[in-house]
């Protein structure tokens, strides 16, 4: 293990048995992968030893679906890089650890990673809160840190963190037009009442503005609202064209399911955040034939699609897959990619080879590029409409959303 | 107008709902004397329930759940409570947190902790006046009023209802007239359970089914409870119907938040001023005499 | 020896303590740090719950206010030590604001846990939408350490600081003593001079500003302020610290708070999810089998400290002119409908012995209640050496001379006879010698706790405790109930005894009437809550009426 | 013999508070118990109905031993007990008090208590809380018949009663008891009523026994009058 951040202490070397399983496994995994797969040669690769990930995620609390969503992902992604033959010749390992959704724990559990385990790269994390706090701590240390999930692009600039997920410009700078276009310009407003909704709406107010569409309505209401019923008939008498969703997590069941019941749905336009394709089995019925901005679907049809789809479902079962999940899951072609590329382990320059890095990933056949200015991936976007039995069926191919956004400084 | 009826109708559907969980939490509070905090786990534990047997017909899913609720009623009192009673206040509080925690916990373990939802038996819409409501929530509300009235003639006006509300009033004279402490306990806390996880059954088709779900029903139902005459087993209804009425009237002008925190405010104030009125833990008052 | 044992530990775990960072790695240093200052945190709470048996279920609003505070300066690059101030001060506003609404005399004990819990809900609902000041959700992110071990050090002396503090000027001072009393039994406390309500405020207040520290001190070691810090999740978890580490012990919050912080990642890192499962049956385990927690099952040692005065220094009280110490007049008393007193008078002159004899349910119990404060009269008044009582609460009438015993012995579980004896000095202000038949008691059974004790020595303690205020009025309740018969015999000698001896009056009600005949001076009967023949014994039982009170000749 | 108690002694905790007590009764025997206040009659009877803590000696019903605390067992055993403090529910009304009495009868019956004690005929809505203390005490011993016991076992019958209430229940009581055979153990203040009521005394001192005889003989003995008064 490398030397880092300090003093090492003997205890760390004792530490618990589970690490020490975890390792001899993932070498177990690499070897089968070197046996199968041809070792391309890296001779001027500094490093020898598996590369080590910490993977903190809210497993419990409120937000775990998501979180154990993107665990799914995650593994995946580590089983086939290592039988891929991993990385630069070495074996990928990783460490995973629950935050409970609370920013506090999450810091905690990022420290221990870097100080503890010594990992050389951060990867996780859901909500924002977690995320900044993650990505503040990891900047300090000088450690990449990875976010398959990502609102709040401008916090992170000057930091270590790279931005796997889409922002909320390339969600909604397709989507806007097209729903005003095919529906009308009266817009309602609708978010879970913390940070990130309440962003991403406001980006979506900013497209609204642009294409002279009007707010008839704008609310919040906290995340584990049980009663959408007083929303609902607000929204009724608002009488919008568009419902646009910053609803989440469980909170945009409970919303779609009253909205149906109540009679809402499946008769007005709804469209956001809100539907997750994971969210579809609970969802039922009810946003069938619905649109939504997104940069994966099941109905992208690449070879490396339909051999993730395949992994997917034969380790997962039939439901869909979370779109989170496919992020966190070819997050390892950018670390490989990175990771290749600065020839080292060494995190300044894993995180510099990062800006502007190449990667092939399930989602196109043409590789995606990490913008060096935003850190941010550039996706190809999709307007899907959503079909019975949950397939996100693509009806517009966007592609790469235009912005001129910058990290101030940057 | 059609304004009025979407909120008398929200309100009577919230509260019926609210008053099944209040009820059955008045009921444990009433005849055990503990302050049951795993009540809204107990309404998870239903909704679960209704998930796992989604492919048979509802009522015979809801029937199933009813028995589900009774066996977990009865081995969380025979298991773990019955060792608290004479513990103290703070010693029931725990170790029903601690039951919460555990039945999270296993059904997190159980179905995974992602977000389920089941389909609401009846899909149709009834028009009232100028407003849409959906059947299955008038039936349920409909199902529960009348749930409730037979529970309160079952209370109110039968031997069995007598039975308990005499060891309710007085445990140790209940004894004496052959009404055992021990099996009224079960009973009762075997039925409320039951009660809580048929509500929790009852809302599930609404809701997004995940472990936590029943955080946000606690709160409100304490607060029903609360503002009832103690050891009082129809008080938590009206107490329900009480505190739904304002929410449902706040939130009609406030977001959720503002009406959340009004509504804490209103009950505050209320602790000020009836210091008595308000109580968790009930004896008859005894004077001394020489 | 067990204390001894207890402080050994206590010893071992206080060297661990401080001595951890130098063979710790950074983070483990830091986790601990951390759950030194949830342990600081748990004490706040130990000392309204453990302590002085209030109960908090919204404690970490406090803790909130501090770590708010101090990451709100820091945020703003203000003083964290003005932020820290501020948060401590609001929390002792706070605090204090709750134990004056919920802790009132008349308040239902459950009337706290209502109030904390609603407290709690709505600070979690505050810090989410007060954008502005907390950032809402996202909370405040406090930059990271620059050493962690040397904040580890300012922690820890400052804990250590905060703990000894309370250790030597509240918790072995009479305060400590006195919120122990309450806790274990509140009516004898009132009883013994103790203000009961100002002094459960003080401990809330205290309490809350204990744990408002803990909040400051914790804020760097947290990355993220967000609004669970003052919710319920850390408000329920606090309570399982003290409750799994052990109520009323200096260890136990602080055992508590670091073995599952610590325990909580170890187990989190190395049983991924289901970590909370076991947690949950590991915390229902430990409240039906540990009731005590972990020091509990060490620490069984002295629970009050010996603060009994040296010498006298309460000034003696002005010798009475001439009259009646005690005069009770026209009182009435119902009780729902129920006339229990109908329009009582009694006089008392000092060093009197006035026996009230009556049947069952002629309102004796009631009169000696409404004498010493226990309940209010309906009308009627009470004046103590010329001063009316009527409407003073109990502990003040104590101060003023009048002490009481209970119809059943009324003493504080778990404590020995000396500590009985230490609290009633205590409040007395001085340590009165006490006769000999109570000086034998205190000496032969000193280190007996009372649930050892038999009835006559229960009885005999409680007198003795009411001794110690040097009262004028002895207000007894039935001392010779369920006595043998040889105790029954000499307690009206010891009775008279004590009267020269302390030169107080005693009103005594009392069935035996063997007992009445040898100790009274003035019999007064009751019935049907009046005084139906007052005189010396002989008169009393010769009055007709008294006569068929008793036979029931009707 | 329908009631058996061999060497009882009981108390709360640890504590004693009486000792070493014996006495049989028969069906349809009455036996008050006497005493000043305090010598542990109320305990007795609490020990003996398993509401207190019994540490000695046995208690049998029909020959056989029940155990130590068994309130329910002597309900289904036709025995019924009234409180000194009354024990009425007091947010049932005075029907419903009535009517669990009888759900929970030893035989089948419909005796009339009503008959009785008229002043609850006309206030059977009423929740007994809201009852004065005297027809608070004559609901429970309403009640207790209620429940056709084989033995009634009554802690402070006139206890905050009016003479005339005494003199009704006294003479209610002596109706069920020499007429219907019902056993009675009878504690009161009142000597000469409970002598009344009651075939055989008991005087108790101190938690122990220290007279014991037949109403007549002993209710005529000044001597004996004297450990009582005043």
């Amino acid at each position: 293990m490398t030397e880092r951040n300090g003093v090492r202490s003997g205890i760390s070397r004792r530490s618990f048995g589970r690490i020490a399983a975890g390792l001899a496994g993932a070498a177990a995994l690499g070897g089968t992968a070197n046996l199968v797969g041809s070792r391309p040669s890296f001779a001027s690769f500094k490093g020898s030893r598996p590369y080590k990930i910490g993977f903190v995620a809210p497993l419990t609390g409120p937000v775990a679906p998501e979180g154990s969503s993107m665990q799914k992902g995650f593994n995946l992604g580590l089983e086939t890089i290592n039988a891929a033959g991993g990385i630069a010749g070495h074996p990928v390992v990783a460490v995973t650890q629950d935050t409970q959704a609370v920013p506090a724990v999450a810091g905690t559990v990022v420290k221990k990673f870097i100080q503890e385990e010594k990992v050389d790269m951060i990867v996780g994390t859901i909500t924002g809160d977690e995320e900044e706090v993650a990505s503040k701590i990891c900047a300090a240390a000088g450690i990449p840190v990875l976010f398959p999930e990502a609102g709040f692009w401008y916090k992170f600039c000057n930091s270590t963190t790279v931005m796997l997920g889409e922002n909320s410009f390339d969600l909604c700078a397709p989507l806007v037009p097209f729903m005003a276009e095919k529906f009308g310009k009266k817009f309602l407003l609708i978010g879970s009442d913390f940070s990130f909704p309440h962003a991403y709406l406001a980006v979506a107010k900013h497209y609204i503005s642009q294409i002279g569409g009007t707010v008839v309505g704008e609310f919040y209401a906290p995340l584990g609202t049980a009663d959408w019923s007083s929303n609902i008939a607000k929204i009724k008498s608002a009488k919008p064209d568009v419902i646009f969703s910053g609803v989440v997590g469980g909170d945009a069941i409970g919303f779609v399911k009253q909205a149906q019941s109540l009679g809402l749905l499946p008769g007005a336009h709804l469209t956001g955040v809100n539907l997750q394709p994971e969210f579809y089995p609970a969802m039922g019925d009810a946003v069938d034939g619905q649109y939504a901005a997104v940069r994966y679907s099941e109905d992208i049809k690449t070879a490396a699609n339909e051999k993730f789809k395949e992994a997917y479902h034969k380790k997962y079962g039939p439901a869909p897959i979370p779109l989170v999940g496919t992020t966190a899951f070819y997050s390892f072609d950018f670390i490989k990619a990175a990771v290749e590329k600065a020839g080292t382990y060494d995190p300044k320059a894993v995180f510099a080879a990062f800006k502007g890095v190449e990667a092939e990933t399930i989602l196109s056949d043409k590789p995606l590029r990490v913008d060096p200015n935003t850190m941010n991936i550039g996706y190809p976007m999709y307007i899907t409409q959503i079909q019975k039995g949950g397939l996100y069926k693509i009806v517009k191919d966007v592609g790469l959303v235009k912005n001129d956004l910058k990290c101030e400084g940057a | 107008m059609s304004g009025w009826i979407q909120f008398l109708l929200d309100f009577v559907w919230l509260s019926a709902g609210l008053a099944l969980v209040a009820f059955s939490l008045g009921l444990i509070l009433g005849e055990l004397k503990i302050v049951n905090i795993a009540q809204g786990d107990l309404m998870m534990v239903g909704a679960y329930s209704m998930y796992a047997m989604r492919d048979l017909p509802f009522l015979v899913a809801l029937g199933a759940t009813c028995i589900v609720g009774l066996l977990l009623g009865f081995v969380l009192e025979r298991g773990v409570l019955r060792w608290v009673y004479d513990k103290g206040f703070m010693a029931t509080l725990l170790a029903t947190w601690g039951v919460g925690i555990v039945l999270e916990q296993g059904v997190a373990t159980l179905f995974t902790v992602s977000q389920k939802g089941i389909d609401a038996p009846l899909k149709g819409l009834i028009e009232i006046g100028d407003v849409v409501y959906p059947t299955y929530r008038v039936a349920v509300t409909a199902g529960i009023v009348v749930l409730l009235a037979l529970l309160l003639l079952l209370v109110y006006r039968t031997s069995i209802g007598l039975r308990l509300r005499a060891s309710i009033d007085n445990v140790e004279m209940a004894s004496v007239l052959g009404i055992s402490p021990q099996r009224t306990f079960a009973m009762v806390f075997s039925v409320a359970t039951a009660l809580a996880v048929l509500a929790g059954a009852l809302i599930a088709p609404t809701i997004a089914i995940n472990p936590t779900l029943g955080l946000s029903f606690l709160a409100p139902a304490f607060f029903a409870v609360l503002i009832s005459k103690p050891g009082s087993l129809a008080g938590p209804v009206v107490g329900a119907v009480a505190v739904e009425f304002t929410f449902t009237l706040l939130q009609a002008y406030f977001n959720i938040t503002i009406a959340e925190s009004v509504l804490f405010g209103l009950l505050a104030l209320f602790i000020v001023l009836k210091p008595q009125g308000i109580s968790w833990s009930w004896k008859p008052a005894r004077e001394e005499t020489s | 020896m067990v204390p001894a044992a207890s402080s050994i530990i206590g010893f071992i775990l206080f060297a661990a303590a401080g001595l951890c960072p130098l063979f710790l790695s950074e983070f483990k240093v830091g986790l601990i740090g951390l759950g030194l200052t949830y342990g600081l945190f748990a004490i706040g709470l130990d000392l309204a719950w453990g302590r002085t048996g209030i109960v908090s279920i919204g404690q970490a609003v406090f803790f909130g206010l501090g770590t708010y505070g101090v990451a709100i300066a820091l945020v703003r690059h203000g003083s964290a030590p003005f932020g820290a101030a501020i948060g401590i001060a609001l929390a002792g506003i706070l605090g204090a604001f709750i134990a004056a609404v919920g802790l009132r005399r008349v308040s239902n004990p459950s009337t706290m846990a209502v109030l904390t819990l609603a407290t709690t809900l709505l600070a979690e609902k505050v810090a989410r939408d007060w954008w502005s000041l907390t950032n809402g959700s996202s909370g405040l992110y406090v930059p990271p350490l620059t050493s962690t071990y040397f904040y580890y050090y300012v922690c820890f002396v400052a804990t250590t600081g905060v703990v000894g503090l309370l250790w030597f000027f509240v918790l072995r001072r009479p305060l400590g003593n006195r919120l122990t009393a309450i806790r274990l039994n509140d009516r004898r406390a009132e009883h013994l001079g103790i203000p009961i309500f100002r002094e459960r405020v003080v401990a809330f207040t205290l309490s809350a500003m204990v744990s408002a520290i803990a909040g400051c001190l914790s804020a760097p070691w947290m990355s993220s302020v967000s609004p669970d810090r003052v919710g319920i999740l850390l408000s329920t978890q606090v309570l399982v610290w003290v409750a799994v580490g052990g109520r009323a012990t200096l260890l136990g919050p602080f055992v508590g708070a670091v073995a599952l912080t610590y325990g909580q990642d170890v187990l989190a890192s190395s049983m991924g999810e289901s970590y909370l499962l076991l947690l949950g049956v590991l915390f229902i385990l430990s409240v039906l089998l540990i009731p005590n927690g972990i020091a509990g099952l060490f620490f069984t040692g002295p629970q009050l400290t010996d603060t009994t005065p040296v010498g006298g220094t309460l000034p003696p009280r002005p010798p009475l002119a001439g009259g009646d110490v005690l005069a009770a007049e026209a009182i009435v008393k119902r009780f729902a409908g129920n006339t229990v007193l109908d329009g009582v008078d009694l006089r008392i002159k000092p060093r009197e012995i006035v026996c009230l004899i009556g049947p069952n349910g002629a309102g004796k119990t009631t009169l000696i209640n409404v004498l010493s404060g226990a309940i209010d009269c309906d009308s009627g008044s009470v004046t103590l050496r010329g001063e009316h009582i009527e409407r003073t609460p109990p502990d003040r009438r104590v101060a003023a001379g009048l002490a009481r015993t209970f119809q059943v012995p009324s003493l504080f579980p778990g404590l020995t006879v000396a500590e009985h004896l230490i609290l009633a000095r205590q409040e007395a202000g001085m340590a009165t010698p006490l006769p000999e038949a109570y000086a034998r008691l205190e000496r032969e059974h000193a280190g007996l706790r009372v649930e050892m004790l038999s009835l006559s020595d229960r009885r005999s303690l409680e007198i003795a405790m009411a001794l110690c205020s040097r009262p004028d009025v002895l207000l007894l309740d039935e001392p010779a109930a369920g006595l043998a018969r040889n105790d029954a015999g000499a307690l009206a000698k010891t009775l008279r005894a004590l009267r020269d001896h302390a030169g107080c009056a005693i009103v005594c009600v009392e069935h035996d009437m063997e007992i009445v005949r040898d100790l009274a001076d003035r019999v007064v009967c009751l019935h049907h809550g009046r005084v139906i023949s007052e005189g010396t014994m002989d008169h009393v039982s010769a009055n007709a009426e008294v006569r068929r009170a008793y036979l029931g000749l009707v | 013999m329908l009631f058996t108690a061999n060497d009882v002694g009981g108390g709360y905790g640890a504590i004693h508070i009486v000792k070493d007590i014996s006495f049989e009764l028969g069906a349809g025997e009455t036996l008050a118990v006497l005493g000043r206040n305090g010598v542990g009659k109320t305990t007795l009877l609490r020990t003996l109905v398993g509401l207190a803590d019994r540490f000695t000696g046995e208690v049998k019903v029909d020959g056989e031993p029940l155990p130590a605390r068994s309130p329910r067992a002597l309900a289904q055993l036709g025995i019924t007990y009234v409180p000194d403090d009354r024990g009425v529910f007091p947010r049932l009304t005075v029907a419903e008090n009535i009517e669990l009495a009888r759900l929970s009868a030893y035989r089948k019956n419909e005796r009339d208590v009503y008959a009785l004690f008229p002043d609850l005929a006309h206030r059977t809505a009423q929740p007994a809380g809201t009852l004065s203390g005297g027809q608070q005490q004559q609901l429970a011993i309403a009640r207790a018949l209620a429940t056709e016991p084989r033995l009634l076992i009554i802690d402070e019958l006139s206890q905050g009663l009016q003479p005339s209430i005494v003199q009704a229940l006294a003479e209610a009581l002596v109706n069920v008891t020499r007429d219907g055979g019902l056993a009675l153990i009878l504690v009161d203040q009142n000597p000469n009523l409970a002598m009344r009521i009651c075939e055989r005394v008991m005087v108790m001192q101190r938690g122990e026994v220290v007279a014991a005889g037949a109403s007549a003989t002993l209710g005529a003995d000044e001597r004996f009058l004297d450990l009582l008064i005043v």
